[in-house]
């Protein structure tokens, strides 16, 4: 299912604030039309990584290929430009705008006619009726006329997902994108990235779901404290060799001490 | 959740600007109150409200970019000198130098363009604090305005065209200035232009969480600059204005007029710190900004109680406005 | 309904700066035609009755800067005015300052209110025109006082009459500001500043033309830049210390307004009261206790008491008697230690008059 | 181990926002000393109800009682001052504020001592030791001196978190407090819940994640759109009989039908 | 992630208060290149400089209270207004109602700790945006300093208890103005209290993220009406101050204030729109503020460039103050 070209990949990537060392000397390869999940612990680094790929943050040294040519993005648009969008963690939605602006938020569709294109005037009801389109695909429901201020944390999420979906990325990030979402709807966001891979887009899947990275992913990276701890093909990789690499261990059987009382926990079976 | 339709009723009455209109009605109603003898005399009342709408139309021309500026998340303490210095030099442009009027008027807004630009940079790419940013340019367009003012003020000189700007026509007997089609027209073209366009859209959107816009892509540094620019070219064009009707401007004309600008935009429901707001709510408050005054003189108050009864008026009119809409 | 009165001499100005009212003072015409005021008999809107007790009206009187203590004087003559004859006067203008498009929105208002007469000031050439004609065709009489931008010529012009003023020409009254700060200085001086309080002002900077006029043409004394030392004292009297400290040789400093005490405050601060001549306008109570207490040489006063009695009283001469209101010099009166005590008596009552009256 | 005396109940509990029927007549009940589960749809008004029981929300209608005692709270200070204590959705903290500030927010220890005490001086030293011991007790890394808005979101998960057990409740409310973990920071939280019923408390737990739920809570409560869909034994009920609730349905096997290709769907067994 | 030790060059550098701290020696070097005469002349340097302080230390007063509640979210425009009825009052009470210094005192406090309340109450309890009640109250409170000064101003009587705050002492030849230990010591406690007490770190936390505040259990309320009466009651203060030392007082003093105030939080890195910023940086922001007018006057600056200059200066030297700590 996925190909051999890396589609994006990164040298030496590092990013430091201040003396903080987030990410250090990252080479993390994305080959086209594969999901690639990238996980770890909380602090790893994984979101300070993407934010370099899609022009959130300037790397501290380390250089970015897009499709074999360096690259060096300014901002977010430069990112775009290259066919990357992103969904991310803290999902980056204007409180007061309707949730229809905020799927369509940088990105609004203009109205046919040379008036409306001169002007760039926005086409709301399509706006509105594509919203709703998009929000549909991973079936929360929500307002697109409601604040986004007044919907609720899994409405947020499925909003910001909803934007990603809207602009036909070429490569395709998401930063937890289902943390918030219900059983139901974290299963409609991973059937949508199954679909958007057989459509031959790439993603890049951060998660903290296991289960979840293993069921949908082709390879799976592994960040811990900053540095690239390893790459595994998904099927060829267990649930507690995943974790290991995660805690920098060798030894996996130190993480299955825990175990709730009157059920099986969910952390120790599977994969 | 589910949810209802809510009714028109409850969705007007919960807009802040029925509000503010509410206010500026009961104001106005207080002058029926206190000297019927005017207000029930049609030719008094149609004058004293087309010289009310003419007295706030250079508030209502700035608080047009000053809207744009706020929603967008910055402001600008240099438009009351900006007025002056569009004023002034659009005289000593047509008295000096011999300019046609649209020559001049041209130049002026470029003047204009050039400041907000100035101002748009400063603050985005260097990031100083739109307030320094534009306390410092207030201070440097004052000097500016009093340097080109050597006896004082400057005049217009008699050029017909001047009358587009500060004219008047006559309707039924009622004399209505120019002006109050230019802050009418110029409200209209920018509110559409803020509600319906997607530059609008980026606007709110950078007020509302610069940040979170800048990661959704919009070239938020573009969107201010734009508004700086947007808020000079229309304070400049303000003084224009004014100076085509009052025939003459001194250097310290638009003293305070920031501070009345920001009040008239937030009284209309803006939040000072961006993201909401409407031209239709500034428009309103610049209304009950202007109608206070009239108010207190019609009624003969001495300039202590004058200055006393401002205030109180403003701080119970917004007051009032919030207390309807709870 | 109204003529026009034919030509005057001594038209002041050139009608684009402040002040320069219609007749001068004592200035004198050198040699031809004497000073004259001709006038021109306007009826008033009103119909005489000299058989029964005069109608009580009323007068509003409107200033350019409402925030300046200078007309408190001014307020207080007004009301004796009107309280002598039993009319009702008011008092306004902008209160946050000098301004003239506030002046003029006020005075519309003014007009809408319809009073029976309008005192004002006129410290614009053009901006005026509108209002003022507009009061005129709803048979309000206008007089003038304190500031007129206007020469006779340019009245009658716009308005189809020389609108009557009382007050002082602020050129000439800077220029005797002037001519006692050099009657003050010693014989070996070299240096004096010209301060004021807010550059943006006209009356001010024609003020400060007169003085350094005066100097000028009657010395060899430089006249350093102004000192613009705002409305400020905390900012102010600093700024004039810190000039002070700068032009050592420095032999005097006057200033162009009611903020003159900063002067002496500074040179109070620095104790240079023998070595630096300060002096100024206006009849500020700080003012006179300076020149009481030697740290100011003197001041200059322009009457504004009588700037709201005069025209008050000409309204009614002219309303009820039909006598048209005439040009009224104020004059520029120089206080210093010699008439101190009188001119400090006399200013300490204002408060108490305004506090009688309820304004 | 659960108790029969509800701490907590609520009675036809409504909240509307303008039209919005988000809680409708919920009668919700807490007994002493259980971990009470309450879940949901996104949007189903799991954060809204809490949110009036720990005052932020004003109810438009019902009653609330605690310990039999019917309560009105104004603020979150009058439901802290009943001994309830909130892991919100959003987290509430403020961003450039350091995570020791964070974790004491609104409760920062004094100094002792006569002017420490009069001026309620706080004790920076006490506050950053105790932060580091409270976001030891999750385990997850970050720095107590840090800004918090320049930490990961987990990280700021793990100060929410850290906040609510600095005070020591008798009713604990966790609104989602494991989104943003990573597995080990998951199972470190719900430890600490255990540990916490262990010694007494009472807490109410919100979470999208039906095994910890299953795993950890007494009973759980579901609503749907609004309204309080029923309450089962946790030891009694399987996945997919809280899914039904929580959809509303009756039969159980129409979310069964997706199913990724290459791994077990962790979402279709266990329980 | 990992952590080294920051070094404290680094971490210094990165403050904004040295920034500012820079910027002021830098201006205050120029007085030295352009008047080295001057500036190597101990007396006359010495009182410049103090004399600086003394014209900044109304300022500093008033910008305690205002850094408080700009770090807590709201700002108070009616500060220059509070000034002159401040110390209006208390020559009046003295006066006019033969108080003691110290009841006069005490009065003028508590009839600022009145006007802080009712602000801080519109806004917090009514939801009047505290631009709007400020504005209002500015204009409330300035009409009363008029209504207070029939003759324009008013005077202090002769008792020597007023030297407290207007007098001076003389030191090493060199004559410091009471009025400077006064802004010195309420700055360093009222920055204690900022940075150390519950209270301060709630102020922060207000201005942060009122929501998240409130959501912790913070009554924001609460801080921000004990914000508003600090506020006000300082500037009624610096009023007494004032007066105490220039003997006399105008029903104009102030005005204009307000913006110096926030001018000088803002340069001293304090964020306008909350939660950062500290009470030394407003200190050093009052001395950039006040040092410009010094240099231009110590180098006989005519009167138009005066206030274009003022402008430049206020932009280049928190420009300067960016572009170091980048
Ligand atoms: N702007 C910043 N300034 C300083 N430190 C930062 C900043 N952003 C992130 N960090 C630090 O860098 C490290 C990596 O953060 P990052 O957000 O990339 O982690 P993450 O892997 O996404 O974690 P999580 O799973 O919790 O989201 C963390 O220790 C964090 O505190
Ligand atoms: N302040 C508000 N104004 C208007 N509607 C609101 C407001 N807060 C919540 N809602 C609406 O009420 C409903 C319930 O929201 P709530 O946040 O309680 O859901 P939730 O169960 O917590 O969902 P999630 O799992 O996504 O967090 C949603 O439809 C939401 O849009
Ligand atoms: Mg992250
Ligand atoms: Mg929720």
């Amino acid at each position: 299912m996925s190909q051999q070209d890396p589609i994006l990949y990164t040298e030496r990537l590092t990013k430091r604030f201040g003396n903080i060392h987030a990410v250090e000397d990252v080479d993390f390869e994305v080959r086209e039309g594969e999901v690639m999940a990238l996980v770890g612990d909380n602090g790893a680094g994984k979101s300070t990584l993407i934010k370099m790929l899609c022009g959130v943050h300037e790397p501290t040294s380390g250089r970015i290929f897009v499709q074999n040519e360096e690259v060096s993005f300014d901002d977010y648009n430069d990112a775009r430009a290259h066919g990357i969008e992103t969904v991310y963690q803290e999902l980056a939605l204007a409180p007061n705008q309707t949730v229809a602006a905020n799927v369509f938020l940088g990105h609004e569709p203009t109205r046919m006619g040379r008036l409306g294109r001169w002007l760039n005037l926005v086409d709301e009801e399509r706006m509105v009726e594509e919203a709703k389109t998009n929000l549909d695909r991973v079936k929360i429901p929500v307002d697109p006329e409601a604040k986004v201020e007044n919907t609720s944390g899994g409405q947020q999420q499925a909003v910001a997902i909803a934007r990603a979906l809207q602009s036909d990325p070429d490569i395709l990030i998401m930063d937890e994108p289902t943390s918030a979402l219900s059983i139901e709807g974290a299963r409609n966001v991973l059937r949508v990235i199954d679909d958007l891979r057989d459509q031959g887009l790439t993603i890049v899947l951060i998660s903290h779901n296991i289960r979840h990275v293993l069921g949908i992913a082709d390879r799976v990276s592994v960040l811990a404290q900053g540095r690239m701890m390893g790459v595994r093909e998904a099927d060829e990789v267990t649930r507690n060799e995943i974790i290991a690499l995660m805690m920098g261990a060798e030894d996996e059987s130190e993480f299955e001490e825990f175990d709730l009382s009157r059920t099986a926990d969910e952390e120790g079976t599977t994969a | 959740m589910s949810r209802a339709g809510d009714s028109l009723l409850q969705r007007l009455i919960s807009r802040r600007e029925v509000g503010v209109f509410f206010g500026f009605l009961v104001l106005f109603g207080l002058i029926g109150v206190t000297r019927p003898d005017i207000f029930l005399n049609w030719g008094s009342m149609s004058g004293i409200t087309s010289r009310l709408f003419r007295s706030v139309a250079p508030y209502i021309i700035i608080g047009i970019g000053m809207s744009y500026l706020i929603i967008g998340g910055e402001f600008d303490l240099s438009v009351g000198s900006m007025y002056a210095v569009g004023g002034i030099t659009f005289a000593m442009l047509m008295n000096d130098f011999n300019l046609t009027v649209l020559a001049a008027l041209a130049a002026v807004l470029v003047v204009g363009g050039v400041v907000g630009l100035t101002n748009g940079v400063i603050v985005t790419k260097a990031g100083v604090p739109s307030l320094i940013t534009t306390i410092g340019m207030m201070s440097v367009l004052r000097g500016i305005a009093y340097y080109f003012t050597p006896a004082g003020s400057r005049q217009t000189p008699d050029l017909a065209l001047i009358d587009v700007f500060g004219g008047s026509i006559t309707v039924a007997g009622l004399e209505i200035q120019n002006q109050i089609f230019w802050a009418i027209g110029l409200t209209v073209v920018f509110g559409f232009l803020l509600q319906k366009t997607r530059f609008g859209y980026h606007v709110y959107a950078t007020g509302d969480d610069q940040e979170a816009a800048e990661m959704a892509g919009i070239d938020t540094d573009r969107v201010k600059i734009v508004n700086f620019v947007l808020t000079a070219v229309l304070a400049s064009f303000a003084g224009v204005v004014a100076i085509s009707y009052f025939g003459s401007m001194f250097g310290s004309a638009g003293i305070g007029f920031e501070l009345l600008v920001i009040a008239a935009v937030v009284i209309g429901g803006t939040n000072l710190f961006g993201g909401e707001g409407t031209l239709l709510g500034m428009f309103l408050g610049s209304l009950v900004i202007g109608v206070i005054p009239v108010l207190l003189v019609l009624n003969g108050m001495p300039v202590e109680l004058q200055e006393f009864l401002t205030g109180v008026v403003i701080i119970v009119a917004v007051l009032l406005d919030i207390l309807i809409r709870r | 309904t109204q003529g026009d009165d034919s030509t005057d001499t001594q038209g002041g100005g050139d009608g684009s700066g402040t002040g320069t009212a219609g007749d001068g003072g004592d200035g004198g015409g050198s040699g031809g035609a004497p000073n004259y005021q001709l006038v021109q008999l306007n009826p008033p809107p009103t119909t005489l009755d000299f058989s029964s007790e005069p109608e009580a009206r009323q007068i509003t009187m409107v200033t350019h800067d409402a925030s300046t203590s200078f007309f408190d004087p001014t307020i207080g003559g007004l009301h004796d005015a009107a309280s002598q004859m039993g009319w009702e006067a008011t008092f306004t203008g902008p209160s946050s300052g000098f301004s003239v498009q506030e002046q003029v929105n006020i005075l519309n208002s003014v007009v809408d209110s319809g009073p029976d007469a309008i005192a004002t000031t006129i410290a614009d050439p053009a901006a005026y025109d509108d209002v003022i004609n507009r009061a005129l065709e709803n048979d309000i009489p206008v007089v003038t006082y304190n500031t007129l931008a206007l020469d006779r010529e340019q009245m009658r012009n716009k308005y189809g009459r020389a609108l009557a003023y009382t007050g002082q020409d602020q050129v000439a009254a800077g220029y005797v500001c002037g001519l006692s700060m050099l009657e003050k200085l010693p014989d070996d001086a070299s240096r004096v500043t010209p301060g004021l309080s807010d550059p943006g002002h006209s009356a001010l900077s024609a003020r400060a033309e007169g003085m350094e006029m005066a100097v000028r043409q009657n010395s060899d004394v430089e006249v350093t830049d102004r000192l613009n030392y705002t409305g400020d004292s905390n900012e102010g009297v600093s700024r004039i210390e810190n000039h002070l400290t700068a032009n050592p040789d420095l032999d005097g400093i006057m200033g162009a307004d009611a903020f003159t005490w900063f002067i002496g405050n500074a040179i109070e601060n620095q104790g240079v009261a023998d070595s630096v001549v300060g002096g100024g306008f206006d009849l500020t109570g700080e003012t006179l206790e300076h020149i009481n207490n030697g740290n100011l040489k003197y001041t200059t006063g322009q009457d504004p008491y009588s700037q709201g009695y005069f025209p008050t009283m000409q309204m009614f001469a002219y309303m009820d008697r039909g006598m048209p209101p005439k040009d009224y010099p104020t004059g520029a009166e120089v206080i210093d230690e010699s008439n101190i005590e009188f001119a400090q008596e006399r200013s300490g009552g204002w408060g108490q008059l305004r506090e009688y009256h309820g304004a």
